[in-house]
């Protein structure tokens, strides 16, 4: 598996599509490396209430919450998830809060 | 490449024929040993062949429905493109035998106008297998006159439809036309289709190039070479009572003809021909889509592991407490509630 | 499931059917059944060789049929210079006295039926 | 905007993709090798849920690499493999021997059509497995080889297998056509059990069956979870419509057990389904549960060998004994009704301890469900609809103008044609049909079923999503359709990117989400937003994307 290079002189393993392999290496560090793969430079506070969200019901849950959820314990519409994490909340967002892809009929 | 292969094979069979009888003349070689074996390796390697197929179980019932299931009354449902009782079973199948059901709703894909897909129906495929199956169920029971004695009501009657036309002394039949003609669409269409070509074995053109043999020896046989057919049904009449005689005089095309059919035969159990008795046993085709109803019994149910209830439950346990979900055992440390119904 | 009733049931009747020449045969007794031709008593020559006539008389007739109804021609000069009268009647029927000792032998046993009969009258017949 | 990548939609030009080279290439099928090009195949099974399942080989590796890493003795497992699945099966035999490769099939396929590539024709998809066996099982095979279709296997041979076989999703569109009724699926299943017993599974199946094993079902949501999520739903509901909904979970004693796929917990618009039921059944009264444990309809144990899906499948009638039910109702899935109405029966059957379907509210009998005890959430709709139990106002949806997918296996697998039809156009005036080469028993799939919908496949499933897309694109522009309706949750995750693609602007729903939307409620509010929580009148243009 590939090795994802967080720029602290640590690395984390990942998958195919950037995704963390194992969550609980997952840190504020990580989040910022991960979002520069996915076209956020800079996490400010928005970003870390949408990360923050998804790391809280990812912990508590199991899984990441439905969009909707997010959106409305955020109180961002989706378009403005969509400008915070321009490759959307999935693939952009999740990966950077480190939840796993979510696999099926999704 | 695998046509001509499959051509040059033919003719090798013809030419061993030849040989065989012309320069070898080894007339009870050709003319009662190899039709035997043939026989033999027809009906043993078909019956091998289908308890072959029938050893192995139907674990499933999977027919692949085309129509509305049985489920409301008041839903008209499909009775034989989606049957529902055994007698819509053996109508889609007889459907499926006799008139090639599914063949029949073949259509043509292509991309029109640069971005429509359009379906168009084409029955050139049906239409081919039909009249090359048909003609040749025909011509197989024609030459029943030589197989039996007294020759039967139904194979006169025959060959009187058939001959209908009176062309030619001895009469042409229409069938022998119609089996040229098919043959040869099935042969050209697996040339000319280059996807088809793509996909087209030796065990494709083979058959193809033995039938268009064997239908030429006959023709030449039957309305230009003219040999002695009483001397002909005298020796197949031994053949069949089992008191093999050559017969003087045949000419050596018969025995090539003949060669050519002991091959077919011979060859039939062992290839793609066996979708004669394939189609009968189709699993998506007979049988009926009443699983819901009736239950099918697979003979190798075997137990599989299951993530049971119990283990899901210690595995969830306090989450479901937590979340007030009923759980048939309460956790440990907690002292047991009474079980919320 | 095997269905193994209905698969031997089939089975049977395949190769019932396709050993039908056999036990209709067998069963009719006619196996060794050869034609008999009742050959004529007072003429051993026919018109053409036998070996001509067994094979292509079908087409002789035929011809003969178009030369004599269609053409009105009625001579046929033979092979040897003999010459004959083309007709099925007063030259076949002459020496072959009888359609059913003779053509009906062969042609009841490889089944053709040709339609002379459809036109002309066999004299011994009905 | 970044540049696209192959997973995504954006890469693809249409022009191109409309443009497939069917001219089969100058090599022989046997001689061409595969190309593995990304956006055409699907990441492999992670090795963590290889090992939770217990299933051979798990290991890191990659589809791309040179090593995939098999056993020492991976032919030996295969043509062992094979051999036991010729024993089990006789479909599988008879699909091996009677194919006369006419070719009716290959146009059948979708992914032939929208893409050209020979081996999609679904009589070579066969022959790939074919001559393997005519290799070790004919005697024509072992001494004529490749002119007689025979081959040796290979490494090469597994990964062909491994591209096509989830190039593949198993439809059975070309089994409607074929002459003898040979299945591709029933070919890929077995192709795909193959490659399961050295460990090579997609990762898109495999983690789906294994959080399904442990957590009941494929998106991994956990009992807590999926009560969180369906209060979720009634909050939502009652913002909708002003009707709070009873939530019964793992109830003890409920007439019903009612089972759906659980992508209508996690992705939109299958939510907005799941709320209809829920909205339902509240509003008729009936006395049904949900289930944690059982919280799965759907079963990627289709996609991956017999066993799994038994194993999977097991739960529900588990389920049904435990909590002490009736019967079982099912929901909008079209994978999960061939596994209902072919298999569950017969693997885990009778379902003696449950009663034959009634429904409690019109008193009718589904006589046709008498054996597995379980009826389709169309059926059931149909039957309350035919008896005037639904107080329905279609002019509620009268901004829809909505056409309907048939799923493949409700199509082809059970023939589930007329009652949805019959649901949609009680509820909507605006009902338009697909051309009729593209619907009922001659659907097209959406392009990504069987487990082949993830994003890293994007190519195949818009390639493979042509035909069902260019209809859609059809009657859009004919009758200005706007929205597709079907009933699976697949085709819900699947079919947005499908229309997003080839027919921008029309939005995918499930029947029962329209149905609610139509319903008259016992103390409603002015229903002037749906169940999107979008104003009435309004379509919504654009994707619903997850």
């Amino acid at each position: 598996m590939a090795e994802f290079d967080v720029g602290n002189g640590t690395t984390v393993e990942i998958d195919e599509d950037g995704f963390l392999q194992e969550p609980e290496n997952w840190n504020k560090e990580v989040a910022a490396a991960l979002g520069k793969t996915e076209g956020v430079e800079d996490l400010v506070d928005e970003h870390w209430k949408v990360v923050d969200f998804l790391r809280e019901y990812y912990l508590e849950f199991g899984v990441a919450p439905m969009i909707r959820k997010l959106c409305k314990s955020t109180g961002f519409k989706l378009n403005k998830i969509y400008e915070l994490f321009p490759s959307g909340p999935a693939k952009g967002a999740c990966k950077i809060a480190g939840l796993p892809k979510p696999t099926g009929c999704v | 490449m695998n046509a001509v292969l499959s051509l040059v094979a033919v003719l090798a069979l013809v030419g061993l024929a030849v040989l065989g009888v012309e320069a070898g003349g080894l007339y009870s070689l050709f003319g009662v040993i190899v039709p035997y074996i043939a026989i033999v390796l027809f009906l043993g390697g078909l019956i091998f062949r289908v308890l072959g197929w029938a050893k192995s179980p139907v674990p499933f019932r999977i027919p692949t429905t085309c129509g509305q299931q049985k489920s409301l009354p008041w839903i008209k449902s499909s009775k034989y493109d989606n049957p529902h009782t055994g007698f819509g079973v053996l109508v889609r199948m007889a459907l499926e035998i006799l008139f090639f059901r599914s063949l029949f709703r073949n259509t043509k894909t292509q991309i029109a106008e640069g971005d429509k897909v359009t379906y168009g129906p084409t029955k050139w495929l049906w239409m081919g297998a039909i009249a090359f199956h048909y003609s040749f169920l025909v011509i197989f029971i024609r030459h029943l006159r030589f197989f039996t004695e007294p020759i039967p009501f139904f194979v006169d009657l025959l060959q009187t439809v058939d001959g209908f036309m009176q062309v030619g002394v001895p009469v042409f039949y229409m069938t022998s036309l119609i089996f040229f003609g098919a043959l040869g669409y099935l042969l050209l269409r697996r040339l000319a289709i280059p996807q088809v070509r793509y996909i087209s074995l030796v065990n494709d053109y083979f058959p193809l190039f033995l039938l268009l043999g064997i239908a030429t020896t006959g023709i030449l046989l039957r309305h230009f070479v003219k040999t002695d057919v009483v001397g002909i049904k005298e020796l197949t009449l031994g053949l069949l009572s089992f008191q093999p005689a050559i017969t003087e005089g045949i000419h050596w095309l018969f025995y090539v003809h003949l060669f050519l059919v002991c091959t077919l035969l011979a060859y039939f159990p062992f290839s793609k021909l066996m979708h004669l008795i394939g189609v009968f046993m189709s699993p998506t085709r007979n049988l009926a889509n009443n699983s819901r109803m009736v239950r099918h019994i697979n003979p190798w149910n075997a137990p599989v592991k299951v993530h049971t209830y119990e283990e899901y439950e210690d595995d969830f346990r306090d989450k479901m407490v937590a979340a007030g979900l009923p759980v048939d055992k309460q956790p440990e440390p907690k002292p047991a509630q009474a079980e919320k119904e | 499931m095997h269905d193994a009733g209905k698969v031997i049931i089939g089975l049977a009747i395949f190769v019932l059917l396709i050993t039908f020449p056999i036990w209709f045969t067998l069963a009719s007794g006619k196996a060794g059944h050869r034609p008999e031709l009742e050959l004529p008593k007072n003429e051993t020559q026919c018109v053409e060789s036998k070996e001509y006539m067994k094979a292509w008389h079908m087409d002789l007739l035929n011809d003969w049929r178009d030369a004599a109804v269609r053409d009105g021609k009625r001579m046929y000069v033979a092979e040897d210079g003999k010459k004959y009268v083309m007709s099925l009647s007063l030259t076949c029927l002459k020496c072959h006295t009888n359609k059913a000792k003779f053509c009906d032998e062969c042609h009841n046993y490889v089944g053709v039926v040709p339609y002379c009969w459809d036109c002309h009258v066999d004299p011994k017949g009905d | 905007m970044a540049e696209a990548k192959p997973d995504q939609m954006d890469y693809y030009q249409q022009e191109d993709l409309l443009k497939p080279d069917y001219h089969p290439p100058k090599t022989g099928w046997m001689d061409t090798p595969v190309d593995f090009r990304p956006g055409s195949w699907i990441y492999p099974g992670k090795p963590k849920h290889l090992e939770y399942l217990g299933l051979p080989n798990p290991r890191e590796w990659a589809v791309t690499d040179e090593d995939w890493k098999l056993p020492e003795n991976w032919k030996e497992i295969l043509l062992d493999g094979i051999q036991e699945r010729l024993d089990k099966y006789r479909t599988f035999k008879i699909f091996m021997d009677v194919c006369v490769r006419c070719g009716a099939c290959a146009d059948k396929c979708h992914f032939f059509i929208g893409g050209g590539d020979p081996k999609n024709m679904p009589v070579l998809r066969a022959e790939l497995l074919r001559s393997i066996y005519r290799k070790e099982y004919t005697l024509a095979g072992k001494l004529l080889g490749k002119m007689v279709g025979a081959r040796e296997l290979t490494i090469d041979v597994v990964k062909e297998w491994f591209y096509y076989f989830y190039q593949c999703t198993e439809c059975r569109r070309c089994s409607v056509f074929c002459p003898y009724g040979i299945d591709t699926a029933e070919i890929t299943m077995m192709g795909r059990e193959l490659l399961g017993l050295l460990g090579i599974y997609v990762n898109w199946s495999i983690e789906p069956v294994a959080n399904c094993f442990r957590t009941g079902n494929h998106l991994g949501i956990q009992p807590h979870g999926l009560k969180d999520t369906l209060e979720f739903f009634a909050e939502d509901i009652e913002e909708a419509t002003g009707v709070k909904v009873k939530i019964p979970i793992n109830k003890k004693g409920a007439e019903v057990l009612f089972v759906t796929p659980s992508g209508d917990f996690l992705a939109d618009p299958g939510t907005y389904t799941c709320m209809g039921y829920m909205t339902l059944f509240n509003e008729i009264g009936l006395d049904y549960t949900w289930s944690t444990y059982a919280s799965e309809g759907g079963n990627f144990g289709l996609f991956t060998s017999a066993d799994v899906i038994k194993s999977l499948n097991a739960k529900i009638y588990a389920e049904a004994k435990r909590l002490g039910v009736k019967w079982i109702l099912g929901g909008e899935c079209g994978h999960m009704w061939r596994v209902l109405n072919q298999y569950m029966d017969t693997m885990n059957g009778p379902a003696d301890f449950l009663e034959v379907p009634k429904s409690p509210i019109t008193g009718t009998v589904f006589e046709s469900a008498k054996s597995t005890k379980m009826v389709h959430i169309s059926e059931f709709t149909a039957d309350l609809i035919k008896h005037g139990k639904l107080k329905l106002d279609p002019s509620r949806n009268d901004h829809i103008r909505v056409t309907y997918h048939d799923s493949c296996n409700p199509a082809r697998a059970m023939g589930l044609l007329e009652e949805p039809r019959y649901i949609l156009n009680s509820v909507c005036n605006n009902f338009f049909e697909m051309p009729e080469n593209t619907i009922r028993e001659q659907t097209f799939c959406c392009g990504g079923g069987a487990g082949l919908g993830t994003d890293e496949n994007m190519e195949m499933r818009l390639r493979g999503g042509l035909p069902r897309g260019n209809a859609v694109r059809y009657v859009q522009k004919k009758y200005e359709v706007n929205q597709l309706a079907c009933v699976c949750a697949i085709d819900r995750a699947t079919l947005i990117t499908v229309c997003d693609y080839w027919a921008p602007g029309v939005t995918v729903t499930g029947i029962t989400e329209l149905v609610v939307n139509a319903m008259v409620l016992e103390g409603e509010n002015d229903r002037s937003i749906n169940l999107r929580l979008e104003p009435v009148g309004e379509q919504k243009e654009g994707s619903d994307d997850a």
